[in-house]
């Protein structure tokens, strides 16, 4: 059996005879769909463009005069084809979908529709200034519900993603302290921590040391204090963490951190599960970013777009990026260049000035939610994940069995000792129950993770729904139907796939 | 609220399953002194109306590119994207799904991206393409440190023709994790300069083409130079809709061809999501970063795709990874497949020639104005021009008139001394009423 | 055995055993999903409102005091049933939709796209007309367009689909009668005639008379003859005809039709074939609907809405009914009224100007294919049904197999004689196969009808997958596999249904 | 062709498989005289782009009801439609496929039908619903036929409330078929006058509340002497929002109910595609027009839905069949269905309360407007007011102010006598600002 470091396996432990494919290619509404170069697509198009005014000739021979290779297909096979393609994933609309640490909840149609606008989605970021007002307005508005929710005096709105905005806040921290002369090397985060939080570390530059963690699933503070030095750029500590655990003892790690001369990076990842009940600012929080595409619900469309803001204490708040945006008697003013106002930026992370596209969408949200709703937000996705952990914990081992968790309830692979089945087989089995598995093998700190997050957008009837599956496949699982399990899943449109195999001779793309 | 299911009586019997007496109990672990005891200072909640009205009066303040003459590039581009792809791209199962981490329910989403690594292998001329990065930007920044990588070196030649904006989000990235990048001198034919500037700490050499004054270059020649150095040459490209006419990066012997993709079924939306595109040679495959989505078979055997060498990525390789991207640009690579498979190669060629004619257009029109003077010798779909006046000033007064002339050279690299500098760019969606325009308007105000 | 007239059985003749629902609703990415009544939404609701800044007690007892009985959805779940419960629709988007008469061809997205412009959806039919002048213009384009195509001097554009067009165009030909004081009582119809002709004739006040067809399909010229007289008021021919042929002898029907003192009315369903090629005024039609939801691709939308605009000759035109437009030199101007130029008008059809959502997108279609994409529509619709009717030829039965048909390939069940399989059992038997199945059991005049209509829009290779799946399912009903045609569907999201039950005892809402 | 798959070389094959030597060889039943040598005199082929200037052309030649302030109802309302609406309602599932003839696999229709019939029948009050018709007007008159058929009378009266074009649309229908219309008066208060026209030939009354005055009426009496004159009373509602504040058709004796369900779901679109919403009675079952959709089981004993009772319709019945409709407003009524779930009891309810409060302050502004006179006594979110000036030229010039006033009733109802009657309108969209700019701009023009 091939396995990942993490316990997982990677490729279909049965093997299954391979069977004559079915003739034809459909089957009821389902359909198995070739890949675009299989098409007979080499001389079509889909599109009407008018002939071409002048030619190329004052480019001579840095014309390309070999075949690119590109199919096209007209409109109606290219709609078709990835319409039946849709309808091979699974996705939010169709049903919950509890992958912890992904906050798959609910994305407004509204939000949608608002960055279509013309006057959001058809301007251009360099045009000029006093033709984007309301643009810069909305970024400016943003920026503002961003640090009243977070308490926070700064935000840099740039960042692309989370792992984006985790880059933004270390090099803000490196550069503060280069500032101060302070060339630290180490960045201290616990083993728990998503597996960017190394990664930017790596990136911007640090070795990174690993933070013990506590029986409860919390950070270890005597551990923490004696890896504390001067050499100690930043602490990294996901809050909720990523056992879905709020940090207890969060304001005595800030105060460590400080009294360390480091700086508090806060993996704000978890944000959904505070927001508007907590502050991170209250926390002693020095940086953290915000996924707009959980939190704030912009959609996650099969792996991004998504927008990473990363709200800035004041220490840091010199050292952010351009772009921004200032509020003046004549209007808005994006600053974009790393001079006057901004001379201590440190840098630039990407050409223009972040994802107005989820800017537009997060507001739309936030301004949809109001205050009112984003506390209950909190609430729910807290409510919900606890009434998950309760009925879940009587079959399976929650992780931490005591207290309540916040918005994902974490269990580990015990319940399934002695019976030859991995976490990965329930998460398939669950498959075929009609829901998306949880999320699998993360955090790293527990045998066999499973951490599900239902989030508020999830009704009682569906959450419901998904624990008596699970419950069922516990059941199962105790009475031994391993086949069951194996074999899944059974009613998704492939069978387990191999990715051993894949891995093994990677073809990356179509060849003919 | 809309958006939340549960009920008052939902939530009661929850919390009594739960066994806790009220939602506060569950955030016990909050130290007391940070529990918030109620919503913050901000407006309650709105309607879809009344949100959607304070979004339109938003709106209303920007003056999109569709309403009139308009010729910015400088590394977006405004296309025609067909009424299908954005269609498509809103479609529940596609726009609400996650990365794909459980294949089996999510070869919608896998087989999209092998199409869109293969359409990116075959424009850059490249056999290898990953899934998507943020932008051409951070494409571009993560080519160098995969290149510094790759040899083992440890500075950067960037040439004079590369977007500043690209430049500086390089040296960003690199400087920190101690890669040098030496950034050359902005001028129009920038990378006649670049072969020099090679040496054997060179881990590669980035040059654009087309370049950000527009100018088209064979880089053959820097490409043989920087092999014989044993350095890699990194190819950029901020308008995608080139390779529908120019030689291809791989061609012309790149080993890494970094783009920003928008020009292919993403709207400008003020500069973003965009997607930037990521492709080199075999060799390297390893050492990307960023997805890769691979073919493999089903436990019947069947084909189907699954994400793949992830023993590169952060979330199995954490600190060793080859970058700490997670999330990606999906949807908009997504975008970009369907519009490029509805374009095809007829297609393609097609639209890269009407963009090159338009801005052959363009470039009559805008020498014919008297004290204008085209300085981009050969060009796609955007070129220099020098003005008689500050490009800004031109710029802001024509805004005025209705007319966005494009975007000054000072805007994107202040020290350069190129104030009287104007980029501007023609595309399938410029008219030629908006050249008659936009040359009449500028005569006028050049006349001033 | 239950069966309607024509021969079409109406439930399932195998008998499954009732089997034990699975646990759950789901398995893999597909979910049984209730009605929006059983979804426990009696006190919820998915949109936020303000406070009514007054109530009602001016209305007194007029206010209903009684529960509606209306469940309320929150937006989540409102989204994912609908979600849900689209993914049990076969659609074009997905596979061939062979449904002859239908013409499912591919509907644009643009045409969608712009029927949103909020200057075409947000605009009040009774605003005043200088605020609408472009709405005022798009129909009159849009009826120059269909003019031209036909080749006829006027149309009225209100009727709401083919039916009300139907209607429409009888009552101007009763109009025209009674203002020349002929009050003649009968309509001559062909027995392959769409059911909606004779019951628009009904309705219309006349009494319909058959026509006979010939041995190749076509209305029966000495029959005609012979039934034509002074009480004849019109003849309904559908051109090309039920059975997909053109009627040869059209000019002959014109003809005789006018010679007696009779109008010629096309019904103009299936358009498609001849657009661009044949203008129905060249061959004397006085009245012809236009299926815009047909031939110019409006969606049809789970049945409706479509629109059908009726093209009328000179002696008709008076008797047009109100809406119309007339260009002027101070701009465009809406006749709504019928006097003055339409004093003679016959009456209304409906409350306001007709389908206007549907002229931006048959306009938008029109514009986008051109004089010569047009012309390729009809070319290509026909050539790919006379395509599939050779290649099926040898296994099925062509009810006219000599000479080539137009739009839509019509075939009988006599391939079936002794297999003890229907018609319907192999249009069960093809949605197992991935696509819709052909219209059945019409036209009525040959046995156990199976009409096929590809469509201009299908890729060959789509037609031919579609070919490959009849002549296998040929090839096994000759086998004798009945059970594969008697059990179909076996892969659909239901297997097949009672229509028996369903109207013995009707059951046609929801009840607690 | 952007739309057409067939390639030259595909079309060869395909005449080469048919035998035929080329595309005119299958045209040849076209008689000679009327076959056409090359295209129509019409323009050729354009890009999206192209047709996409161009309808956005005439699209800018309208004044959009959400541009300022509008007050036009008189059948046809603007009310917020949430996004999530338009969407489900462009899913391709929905959007492309045709009516539910093969149920198997067509249950997201048909299930969405059977939810749209059962709220339809709450809504009015009545125990059966069918699939939707055209649209309001189209409704009322096939009720006005169905009421002749059942009844076997052949007059209806028609009161003077009815709006106008549906008494059209029913004179139309029913003059054709014999059936005589008996068009009473219009008056603000025209239900007062019903019942005296109510004689032993009657089929059916036809009553609108709240009527096109606006004026709401309790039709119980109007339905007790229908019922002792053994005719059926046909209750109209154009105004499908005011079902959720309103005693409803089926409470106050209606044996029919129709209404146009515009309000709920759908756009104004300059007046269609609506949807007609019709109910009756259980013993009029079986004389229905249009598709019902009713429950049953597949051959598995699993709930199911399929159209039924099909033997009433004209592909069954021809000239027998209760009407010749076919296509009706399948994806209006699904629209309807979708904002209705979202709406649910609770948010109707407010929505009508926040309809007739609006209204209310409408009726204050313009009461206190010099001239003015309210002349609805009793109304739920329209009313007419009475002007000192022709109310067609008092709207034309509020329209050149940018403020839609209204319908003036003599755009209705020529012959009236009522050239001085405006019919105001306010919903959940229409501002307080709205309203304050209408009272102001209307007092400056009554002071001229
Ligand atoms: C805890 C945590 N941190 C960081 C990230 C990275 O965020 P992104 O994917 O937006 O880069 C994630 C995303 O899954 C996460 O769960
Ligand atoms: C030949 C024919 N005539 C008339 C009609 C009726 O058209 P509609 O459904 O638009 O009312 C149809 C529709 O199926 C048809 O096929």
């Amino acid at each position: 059996m091939t396995v990942l470091a993490v316990g997982r396996p990677t490729r279909p432990e049965i093997e299954i005879p391979n069977q004559a494919a079915p003739e034809g290619r459909g089957h009821g509404l389902a359909q198995d769909e070739p890949l675009i170069f299989e098409l007979d697509g080499w001389d079509k198009t889909g599109v009407d463009l008018p002939e071409a005014e002048l030619d190329a000739s004052d480019l001579g021979d840095l014309v390309r005069t070999s075949m690119i290779g590109l199919p096209g297909l007209s409109e109606p096979e290219t709609l078709r084809h990835y319409v039946r393609l849709s309808q091979k994933n699974h996705a939010i609309d169709l049903a919950m979908y509890p992958l912890g640490s992904c906050t798959m909840k609910h994305n407004p149609r509204l939000n949608e529709k608002m960055a279509r606008l013309p006057g959001f989605a058809d301007i251009h970021p360099l045009q000029p200034q006093s033709t984007v007002q309301g643009a810069l307005a909305l970024m400016d508005e943003l920026a503002h519900w961003l640090k009243t929710l977070t308490g926070m005096p700064a935000v840099a709105l740039s960042p692309k993603a989370g792992a984006h905005g985790e880059l933004c806040g270390l090099l803000a921290i490196r550069a503060a302290l280069e500032a101060r002369g302070d060339a630290r090397r180490t960045v201290l985060a616990p083993v728990s921590a998503h597996g960017t939080n190394p990664a930017t570390a790596a990136m911007a530059g640090y070795q990174v040391v690993e933070i013990a963690q506590t029986d409860d699933g919390r950070v270890d503070i005597a551990d923490l204090a004696s890896k504390l030095g001067p050499n100690v750029a930043a602490v990294m500590v996901t809050n909720p963490n990523t056992c879905g655990l709020f940090e207890r003892d969060v304001m005595e790690i800030s105060r460590l951190t400080h009294a360390a001369g480091a700086f508090f990076y806060c993996d704000g990842a978890n944000f959904n599960a505070i927001v508007g009940r907590v502050r991170p600012g209250d926390l002693g929080v020095d940086a953290m970013h915000i996924n707009l595409h959980k939190t704030f619900s912009t959609p996650h469309g099969g792996g991004g777009p998504g927008a990473g803001p990363v709200v800035l204490s004041a220490a840091l708040a010199p050292f952010a990026p351009a772009p921004w945006v200032v509020s003046e008697e004549e209007g808005w003013r994006l600053i974009e260049r790393n001079e006057g106002e901004a001379a201590q930026a440190f840098g630039r992370l990407c050409a223009f000035h972040g994802q107005m596209g989820m800017y537009v969408r997060a507001l739309t949200y936030m301004m949809s939610h109001g205050s009112d709703g984003l506390r209950q937000v909190a609430e729910d996705a807290v409510l919900a994940a606890n009434y998950v952990k309760a009925r879940l914990s009587g079959a399976l081992t929650a992780a931490f069995p005591d207290g309540p968790c916040m918005h994902e309830a974490l269990f580990d692979d015990t319940w399934l000792e002695d019976t030859g089945i991995s976490t990965l087989d329930v998460a398939k089995a669950l498959i075929d129950e009609g829901f998306h598995p949880m999320t699998m093998y993360f955090p790293l700190v527990v045998h066999g993770a499973m951490l599900i997050e239902p989030t508020e957008t999830e009704p009682k009837s569906e959450i419901d729904r998904f624990c008596d599956a699970v419950l069922r496949l516990a059941a199962a699982a105790k009475a031994g139907d391993v086949a069951r399990f194996k074999g899944a899943p059974f009613t998704a449109p492939l069978r387990r796939l191999d990715e051993t195999a894949a891995a093994r001779k990677p073809r990356l793309k179509w060849t003919a | 609220m809309r958006y939340l299911p549960l009920t008052p009586s939902d939530r009661a019997e929850m919390l009594a399953v739960i066994g806790a007496p009220s939602i506060d109990a569950l955030f016990v672990d909050v130290p007391p002194a940070a529990r918030l005891a109620g919503p913050v200072d901000l407006p309650p909640h709105q309607g879809e109306l009344e949100v959607e009205r304070a979004m339109g009066r938003l709106a209303a303040r920007n003056r999109p590119a569709g309403a009139g003459p308009f010729f910015c590039g400088a590394g977006a581009y405004r296309h025609h994207v067909p009424a299908s792809v954005d269609h498509l791209i809103q479609r529940s199962e596609f726009l609400t799904s996650y990365t794909p981490y459980q294949p089996e329910i999510a070869q919608g989403t896998l087989q999209a991206l092998f199409e869109f690594q293969t359409q990116v292998a075959s424009l850059t001329g490249l056999p290898v393409a990953n899934a998507s990065l943020y932008d051409g930007s951070t494409a571009c920044a993560e080519a160098v440190m995969m290149a510094a990588r790759a040899t083992r070196r440890s500075k950067a030649v960037l040439s004079g023709g590369l977007h500043p904006h690209y430049a500086e989000a390089c040296w960003t990235l690199a400087h920190t994790a101690g890669v040098a990048t030496q950034r050359l001198a902005a001028a129009v034919d920038a990378e006649a300069a670049v072969i020099e500037a090679i040496d054997a700490d060179t881990a590669c050499v980035v040059v654009q083409t087309p370049n950000v004054f527009g100018t088209v270059t064979d880089v053959s020649a820097i490409a043989e130079a920087a092999h014989a150095a044993g350095a890699l040459l990194v190819v950029v490209t901020t308008e995608a809709i080139s390779y529908g006419l120019l030689k291809s990066p791989g061609e012309m012997g790149a080993d890494i061809a970094v783009a920003e993709g928008q020009s292919i079924g993403n709207p400008l939306t003020f500069g973003g999501p965009y997607v930037g595109l990521f492709a080199c040679r075999e060799a390297l495959t390893r050492q990307i970063p960023g997805r890769l989505c691979g073919e493999t078979v089903d436990a019947e055997g069947k084909r189907g795709f699954v994400l793949t060498l992830s023993t590169r990525e952060q979330h199995i390789r954490r600190e060793k990874a080859t970058s700490n991207i997670c999330t990606n640009s999906g949807l908009c690579a997504l975008a970009f497949t369907i519009h490029m498979t509805l374009l095809g190669e007829a297609g393609l060629r097609r639209l890269a020639m009407v963009n090159h004619a338009r801005a052959r257009l363009l470039q009559g029109a805008l020498a014919a104005v008297p004290g204008v003077e085209v300085l981009t010798p050969r060009f796609f779909n955007e070129l220099a021009v020098r003005l008689p006046k500050p490009a800004a000033a031109v710029v802001n007064a024509l805004a005025a008139d209705g007319i966005i002339a494009g975007v000054p050279v000072s805007r994107l690299d202040p020290g350069g001394g190129m104030d009287d500098v104007l980029l501007v760019c023609a595309t399938e969606t410029t008219a030629h009423v908006d050249i008659a325009d936009f040359a009449e308007a500028l005569t006028r105000e050049l006349a001033q």
